[in-house]
């Protein structure tokens, strides 16, 4: 009988985030069946299944529950209510959790959070990076003083993560931090854009999903605010958030999770020719290359690293059980090298994660919509390790005092 | 039959006004109720009947008067109090409560002799369950009374309109009130039945010495069971005495009585 | 005083936007006493017919014109909303008739659901547009009197105008029209309504028809100010406290209620919203819309809650 | 045949007034819980113990508790997701915060908390009605979603506003496994049950119901409507906060203010209406109608092969028409399709 | 007989699927003529009505065996509103009124059907005034705060806007005043004379009933146990006892009735 590594695939096809869902869940899928299209990993053929969860936490859980039994790989929610909920699960199931470029901030540190990976950049990076950017922009970061900078976000802790990152580079920096939290879904944000037209601040951060992207921007418009000063996080810098907005968004800046629209990417290429060529693409051509749908095959790709690397310690050609996976993901070293020879030169640096440092890589760029497309607009940015550090090991340790866990000593690493 | 003391005044309207915008329902309207008597109120569709015992119960406030019961003075009181002083009544446009059971409904009436409290119905052990079984036996006995035993469980939702009417009696009843509002107790019966009613009311007033207030349509039944009786026309008292008297007043005959009767 | 001019004009004019949708619910609340939570769905439903058929309208017709498109959108969808009345009135309502108020209620909860998998299905769940020309560039008023002027949303201002003009429309209807009068029988008792004779089907294919129409405007202005996908149904939400301030039952009272609404939730959250951290407003709307009707629980122009024995 | 009263005589109102006063029902009930003590920890799959059953047995306390206010007193309410979130967030602080808080004397003290919430905004209810406090109930939602948001020391300062417990211990017994956390649960939502039960047979439970039939009748014959409507508010958001406690802790184990968003309420008024308005068992019903439903459309659509999109646009469909086929054929919920049932058998095999 | 107008064939009504309530009337309604259906509470002449006027469903109850005919039509499958279209309308038992509409919109609304002109409607309208005055006086009050005799006047006079042929009247005397029940079927004498409405009236208050009207049916139990002109049942012995209240020649007085239950026997 043949091998089968089994890939879980939660996605949100349908309700309100389904436009943003829907991409990345296309790229996820494309990647895998690519994946298999190239043989496998060392032979193992992949397998999977979508459950779609509809961003709802419960419905996700149950995703979990029922795909778990299937003998799932590694997990990747793409909410960040739903890897709440998995995080408290996941050690007892000795599944990982992959939240690249998602869930919480402090699930960096993998001395307490075994489990889960922000494999990327966690959302305290995502600050730092367009901080970094605005700073370089004014010629400094210490420039940014009696600088104010309003952040404009989704009520939800998605939206919050950002804000002690955010405040504790306010007390290093001194520029003024405005708070304007925009209840879900987000459909209605006059009053809040009201504010930014009465306060004018320099800079505007927009930490939204779904339909709140897209009404932000269209508000901005209506009160003037140039979008040029507006910076959106990477879940509000991809094609459905300003497609609508057309040439009202032109301008607007994101940051990236490394990777951009690469439409001529060497990756995309190959699954154009191997996976749509063949007739067996999950969604329209055209989308193959935009920004969400390479969030999907990135997170893919890491999923089916994190197996191969894991088959390098524990056998060739075998099938790797969720804690195997585990330790791959943990030892993750994507070097350029074989980074290029998976197609993604020039989409995303290195990774490489030990046991301690569970995202692996804290780069990122900024990219700007020009009213067609979104093209890249900086240089490589990187959030600064000295002021995160500590502020994810302080969080870690509360969440660890509050679970009552223990740091995970250097035997524990070696599992 | 034995003969019924009738007693003192119990129950004394005074100069009663009750409007709504408008419409006067009730002008200046003063009567006594004295103890175990049955005591009617007829007058013609809309003169304020209902609106009459309404404001003894409470329900509604009344502009101008004042009612006293057993001496003490209201201008207006709430239902609640009304109902612990001891005054039930049924309604004209049936007022059950029509999810609930028979049984459900007429417990309901018990419902102000019921002193045990939440945390003890949660558990219903000792206390709480003593007093149900207690009460039930008393509603049991209502039930008996009225003939209605086949329905016990049936939600009188479900029940003929004459039938629903001895529930509102029998609720009313368990509240065992020392008044009794009755608002058309008969209407929509049969001669038949309207005996049966007209032997309940009888049955109360001899045996528990319940006075009675009655409003009825049907003047046999009034001017056969009633002791005094009051004659509302447009909110205004044109008669007030026995049957035998308001039958030959000029102005009952002609704002209510018309010729025939 | 120029922003807060600016911040009660806003208000007023998201307030007109609630109305929109407002009306939908009272429409169909005075003529059959069904409060229709489904009324979001059919304005997503209306809005993703209209896009959709816009933008595949130049195919079938072969001229580019975005009028024509916008025409044949239009028409098409109100045609699917009337096809939906009917199937609603025959499938569901019919069966219902003489039921409680709740009962009903959830039935236009499983309305729901059915119209978004239904929706979706058909007209597919990515974002869709519909432009229909409306501007995009604020306006300027009072520059000479304030710094910067007062910033009006041109879009907001059309459609609040439109927003008027249909309710102004659907208020004569139900004031000079004698089936006005049969609606308001039918919500109050469906049987003595049929015993005498009102056709009580009939009657809710015009009203949802009506409220169809009423989605569809509101989706298309809502759509093309927020683009065309799921978040629309929930817009609806926002209407729900428009419609207890200003009564269920009146035409007029959305119009009222949803101005107070707007204008209350926008003061609020600028003015109040930052002390507490922001972000007051939906919760605003409610304790607002609570405040009034504990002064009248028909709120304002409700019709008196009748409770006799 | 099997099922008939014939022969079985009451000799006490003691013996009618039993919570089952049939005996066929006492069985079969019995049979029941027995077998859902003994055999389920046994024959049930961890999927089948996490996914279905415990949900399952959480959304039945907290439908029990929204049944006691709309389905016995007649007071709708859409803010249900709130007051479960009061529960939640509430026992979490009891836990964190005292040292050596038993948990479940945390998750009571949970449903205290918002029992005080839901006699809060149960006060309006005094002077307004029907649909308008539907919709005013709301306010209860969406305040409790911003305040949990909002106000950090609900959330021990958690940056992001979602919260975590730590192991559950009863006494000692460390619940871990799903069968634990199952037999758990059952074992309070059963009590609560009974005491549900207790409650709505007892006068106060009349009380509810005579509000809702009628509340001007209630009145006059001395039911005072702030007693009555606060008390099953209060009542009402007490198990409802347990439930909600139980969500979360036992459920979710980390959750987020989204976790009780306005969806919730409106799935628990769905349960309680498709399950039987005034009626405990029928808060049964309709939770597993509601939990189970939209999993088994789910998989079998997944089965037949069709997308993910498509099958979830389909159960959609299906799961909203089928809301509507039920409401039509019977309107007052499963429940009273299960009491014609028994009616039916009662004459069997005589048509009436 | 050739100008039957209804003409009901042993039905069969249940309730909830498990009530059997009707089980088996067969009743005929001459055109022109009045017909009083009599019977004790629950007797099932209300549901008889409801069935005629096809408003079972609302109260989730069906026709699960004989058949109705009107003019010869079976009109088991019509809806209440087409019943109407044929001159057929229902006063339901416990009026019913639009609780929020005023009297006068309540009457009108009874017009809906009407296709021949507004003049003709007011006329009606005035008709109705003429009938019951005491409606003029309240016209503009809602239904809901006028008192219970005013509703009765105002569901007839309802029915009547719609210019019907045939009525349905259920207990129109519950609640009025004596001489308003006088007048009322006064009325009903008077439409049946001049204008050849057919009425088939439920009523409790069997003396009157039967002096107003030309047959009469009576229905215990869901069964017609008696029928025949109205002046034959009126000198019936057991109707004088049981629905007339004059067991023995004279009317006994409410007061010393003590109740002896033979009635149960003879039903039996
Ligand atoms: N909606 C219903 N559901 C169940 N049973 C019903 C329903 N309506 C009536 N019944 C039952 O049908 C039987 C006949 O009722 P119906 O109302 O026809 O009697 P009626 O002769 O009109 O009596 P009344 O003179 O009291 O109005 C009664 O036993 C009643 O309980
Ligand atoms: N809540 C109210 N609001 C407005 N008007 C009212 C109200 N209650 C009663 N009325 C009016 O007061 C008058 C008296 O009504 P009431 O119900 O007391 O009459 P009634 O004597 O009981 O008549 P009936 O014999 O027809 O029942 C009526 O004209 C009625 O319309
Ligand atoms: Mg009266
Ligand atoms: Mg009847």
């Amino acid at each position: 009988q043949a091998k089968e590594q089994f890939f879980p695939v939660l996605v949100y096809r349908t309700g309100a985030y389904a436009p943003n869902g829907v991409p990345w869940a296309n790229g996820y899928v494309d990647y895998l069946k690519y994946t298999n299209a190239k043989g496998g990993i060392n032979g193992v053929k992949i397998t999977y299944e979508e459950c779609e969860t509809g961003y709802a936490t419960d419905k996700g859980v149950e995703c979990y529950e029922r795909l778990k039994g299937k003998g799932a790989t590694v997990f990747q929610p793409l909410s960040t209510g739903i890897t709440f909920a998995l995080t408290e699960k996941a050690p007892a199931d000795k599944i990982p959790l992959i939240t690249a470029g998602y869930g919480r901030s402090e699930s960096a540190d993998g001395n307490v959070f075994k489990w889960n990976f922000p494999l990327l950049g966690t959302y305290w990076v995502a600050a730092d990076a367009i901080l970094q950017h605005i700073g370089k922009a004014n010629g400094g970061l210490d420039k940014l003083k009696g600088k104010k900078i309003a952040l404009v976000y989704h009520d939800s802790p998605y939206g919050k993560e950002p804000i002690p990152l955010l405040q504790e580079r306010a007390k290093m920096l001194g520029y003024e931090l405005q708070l304007l939290p925009v209840t879900a879904p987000g459909v209605e944000q006059k009053a809040t854009w009201l504010q930014v037209r009465q306060s004018r601040p320099d800079y505007v951060l927009l930490w939204g999903w779904g339909v709140m992207n897209s009404a932000a921007l269209k508000e901005a418009v209506a009160t003037g605010y140039p979008r040029e000063k507006m910076y959106g996080v990477w879940w509000a810098g991809a094609e459905p958030d300003v497609k609508d907005v057309g040439e009202g968004a032109k301008g607007y800046n994101a940051v990236t999770m490394q990777h951009g629209a690469e439409p001529q990417s060497k990756i995309v290429q190959d699954i154009l020719k191997e996976v749509h060529g063949k007739g067996q693409g999950t969604g329209p051509k055209e989308e193959v290359g935009q920004v969400l749908y390479m969030r999907g095959m990135v997170h893919a790709m890491l999923a089916v690293e994190g197996v191969r690397r894991a088959q390098e310690r524990f056998g060739k050609g075998k099938v790797m059980s969720g804690d195997q996976t585990r330790w791959g993901l943990e030892n993750l070293a994507l070097d350029q090298k074989k980074l290029d020879a998976l197609g993604f030169a020039g989409v995303l640096r290195p990774i490489s994660t030990s046991c301690a440092d569970h995202m692996g890589a804290n780069w990122a760029r900024m990219h700007t919509w020009d009213g067609k497309a979104w093209k890249f607009s900086s240089d490589w940015l990187q959030a600064d390790e000295q002021v995160l550090k500590p502020m994810v090991k302080q969080a870690a340790d509360k969440y660890a005092a509050e679970k009552k866990i223990s740091r995970r000593d250097a035997a524990d690493c070696q599992s | 039959m034995a003969e019924r003391k009738i007693g003192d005044v119990i129950l004394d309207v005074q100069n009663i006004s009750l409007r709504f915008g408008g419409v006067k329902a009730l002008t200046d309207i003063s009567f006594n109720v004295r103890e175990h008597e049955i005591r009617a109120i007829i007058g013609p569709n809309g003169a304020g009947k209902s609106s009459m015992l309404n404001c003894i119960n409470g329900v509604y406030t009344p502009q101008e008067g004042k009612i006293t019961f057993r001496g003490q003075t209201f201008s207006h009181m709430n239902s609640r109090q009304v109902a612990e002083m001891g005054v039930a009544r049924t309604f004209q446009n049936l007022a059950l409560f029509k999810g609930m059971s028979v049984i459900d409904n007429i417990m309901s009436g018990r419902n102000l002799k019921m002193k045990t409290n939440l945390f003890q119905q949660a558990i219903r052990w000792g206390a709480a369950e003593r007093e149900e079984s207690e009460h039930r036996a008393f509603v049991e006995r209502i039930i008996d009374f009225l003939e209605i035993q086949a329905w016990r469980k049936t939600p009188v939702g479900r029940l003929p309109y004459g039938l629903q009417k001895r529930v509102d009696l029998g609720r009313a009843l368990a509240m065992e009130p020392q008044v009794l509002l009755l608002d058309e107790p008969m209407a929509g019966m049969n001669v038949e039945e309207k005996q049966d009613m007209s032997r309940f009311i009888l049955d109360v007033n001899d045996e528990f010495g319940t006075t009675i207030v009655l409003i009825e349509h049907d003047m046999g039944v009034v001017m056969d069971i009633s002791d005094r009786v009051v004659v509302l026309d447009y909110g205004k008292k044109i008669g007030d005495g026995t049957p035998s008297e308001v039958r030959s007043n000029e102005d009952v005959i002609r704002a209510y009585l018309g010729t025939s009767h | 005083m120029g922003f807060f001019l600016e911040t009660f004009i806003g208000g007023l004019m998201a307030g007109m936007l609630y109305s929109l949708i407002a009306l939908g619910f009272v429409l169909i609340f005075k003529a059959s006493g069904v409060f229709n939570f489904a009324q979001g769905a059919m304005v997503l439903f209306a809005a993703l017919a209209m896009a959709r058929f816009s933008e595949w309208a130049p195919g079938w017709t072969g001229s580019d014109s975005k009028l024509l498109a916008n025409i044949i959108g239009f028409v098409l969808a109100m045609a699917c909303m009337v096809a939906l009345a009917w199937v609603i009135e025959r499938f569901v309502l019919g069966k219902l008739v003489n039921q409680e108020g709740i009962t009903l209620l959830m039935a236009t909860l499983g309305i729901t659901y059915f119209l978004d998998g239904f929706g979706q299905t058909v007209f597919g769940s990515d974002i869709y547009k519909i432009d229909v020309g409306m501007p995009k560039d604020p306006m300027f008023l009072f520059e000479s009197t304030f710094q910067g002027g007062v910033l009006v949303s041109q879009e907001d201002l059309f459609a609040a105008v439109i927003a008027a003009a249909l309710v102004a429309v659907l208020a004569a209807f139900f004031q000079y029209t004698s089936t006005g009068r049969a609606l308001r029988a039918v919500a109050d008792d469906h049987q003595a309504a049929q015993s005498i004779g009102i056709p009580l089907n009939r009657i809710w294919v015009i009203v949802w028809s009506v409220a169809g129409f009423s989605a569809l405007v509101a989706g298309m202005i809502w759509g093309s100010k927020l683009g065309v996908q799921f978040s629309l149904s929930q817009v609806a939400l926002k209407a729900l406290p428009v419609v207890i301030l200003g009564g269920l039952t009146s035409v007029p009272g959305a119009i009222i209620g949803g101005l107070l609404i707007g204008v209350g939730e926008k003061l609020s959250e600028v003015y109040i919203g930052p002390m507490l951290g922001g972000g007051i407003e939906i919760w605003f709307a409610y304790v607002m819309a609570l405040g009034f009707l504990l002064v009248r629980p028909q709120g304002l122009f409700g019709e008196k809650i009748i409770d006799r024995v | 045949m099997l099922y008939r009263e014939n022969g079985q005589f009451k000799t006490s109102y003691r013996a009618d007034q039993q919570i089952f006063p049939i005996a066929q029902d006492k069985a079969v009930i019995g049979a029941l819980v027995a077998f859902a003590f003994l055999a389920v920890p046994f024959l049930a799959s961890e999927y089948l113990f996490r996914a279905i059953l415990i949900p399952f047995l959480i959304l039945s306390l907290a439908a029990i508790g929204l049944n006691i206010l709309v389905g016995y007193c007649g007071q709708i309410s859409l803010g249900t997701g709130g007051f479960m979130a009061v529960g939640a967030y509430a026992a979490y602080n009891f836990m964190i915060r005292i040292d050596g808080m038993p948990m479940l004397l945390a998750i009571i003290m949970g449903g205290l908390c918002a029992t005080v919430v839901g006699v809060l905004f149960g006060i309006p209810s005094l002077r307004i009605r029907g649909l308008y406090l539907a919709v005013a109930t709301l306010a209860a939602q969406f305040f409790t979603d911003w305040a949990f948001l909002r106000i950090k020391w609900f959330t021990n300062d958690s940056a992001s506003g979602s919260v975590s417990v730590a192991e559950l211990n009863l006494l000692g017994w460390v619940i871990d496994s799903p069968t634990e956390k199952y037999l758990f649960c059952l074992g309070f939502v059963v009590v609560c049950a009974w005491l549900a039960k207790n409650l709505v047979r007892s006068h106060i439970g009349r009380e509810w119901m005579a509000m809702r039939d009628m509340d001007v009748a209630a009145a006059v014959i001395g039911i005072r409507p702030v007693y009555a409507k606060l008390t099953a508010f209060a009542v009402s958001s007490f198990f409802v906060g347990m439930a909600g406690a139980l969500w979360g802790f036992v459920y979710l184990g980390s959750w987020e203010p989204a976790a009780f968003n306005i969806n919730r309420s409106f799935d628990l008024l769905f349960m309680v209406i498709i399950g039987g308005l005034g009626s405990i068992m029928g808060s049964f019903f309709g939770a597993a109608f509601i939990v189970v439903l939209p999993i088994v459309l789910d998989n079998l659509t997944v089965m037949v092969g069709l997308s993910t999109a498509t099958a979830s646009h389909l159960t959609y469909m299906i799961f909203g028409a089928l809301i509507v086929f039920f409401l039509i054929v019977e309107p007052h919920g499963l429940a009273r399709l299960w009491s014609t049932a028994k009616e039916k058998l009662r004459l069997w095999p005589f048509p009436h | 007989m050739s100008n039957i107008l209804l003409n009901v064939n042993g039905i069969e009504v249940i309730y909830n699927h498990v009530i059997l309530v009707l089980k088996g009337v067969s009743l005929q309604v001459p055109e022109g003529q009045v017909v009083a259906l009599l019977g004790g509470n629950g007797a099932g002449k209300t549901t008889t009505l409801r069935a005629v006027s096809n408003l079972l469903a609302g109260e989730r109850g069906e026709v699960t065996k004989g058949s109705i005919e009107l003019r010869g039509e079976r009109i088991e499958k019509l809806s209440p509103a087409q019943m109407v279209d044929r001159g057929v309308i229902q006063v339901m038992e416990g009026r019913h009124c639009f609780a929020h509409l005023t009297i006068e919109e309540n009457l009108m609304t009874g017009a809906y059907t009407r296709q021949d002109g507004k003049a003709a409607v007011a006329q009606t309208l005035e008709k109705v005034y003429a009938y019951f005055p005491r409606l003029k006086t309240r016209r503009t009050s809602q239904a809901a705060y006028t008192s219970g005799g005013e509703q009765q006047m105002c569901a007839i006079g309802r029915a009547l806007m719609a210019n019907p042929k045939m009525v349905l009247l259920d207990e129109p005397s519950m609640g009025l005043a004596p001489q308003i029940v006088e007048e009322v079927f006064e009325i009903v004498k008077d439409l049946n004379t001049k204008e050849k409405v057919t009425f088939l009236l439920a009523e409790q208050n069997t003396n009157i009933a039967l002096r107003y009207a030309d047959y009469g049916y009576i229905l215990e139990n869901g069964r017609v146990v008696m029928d025949g002109e109205a002046k034959a049942l009126r000198e019936n012995e057991d109707v004088k006892e049981f629905y007339l209240g004059m067991g023995g020649g004279d009317r006994k007085s409410f007061k010393d009735v003590k109740s002896y239950k033979r009635r149960k026997r003879w039903l039996a």
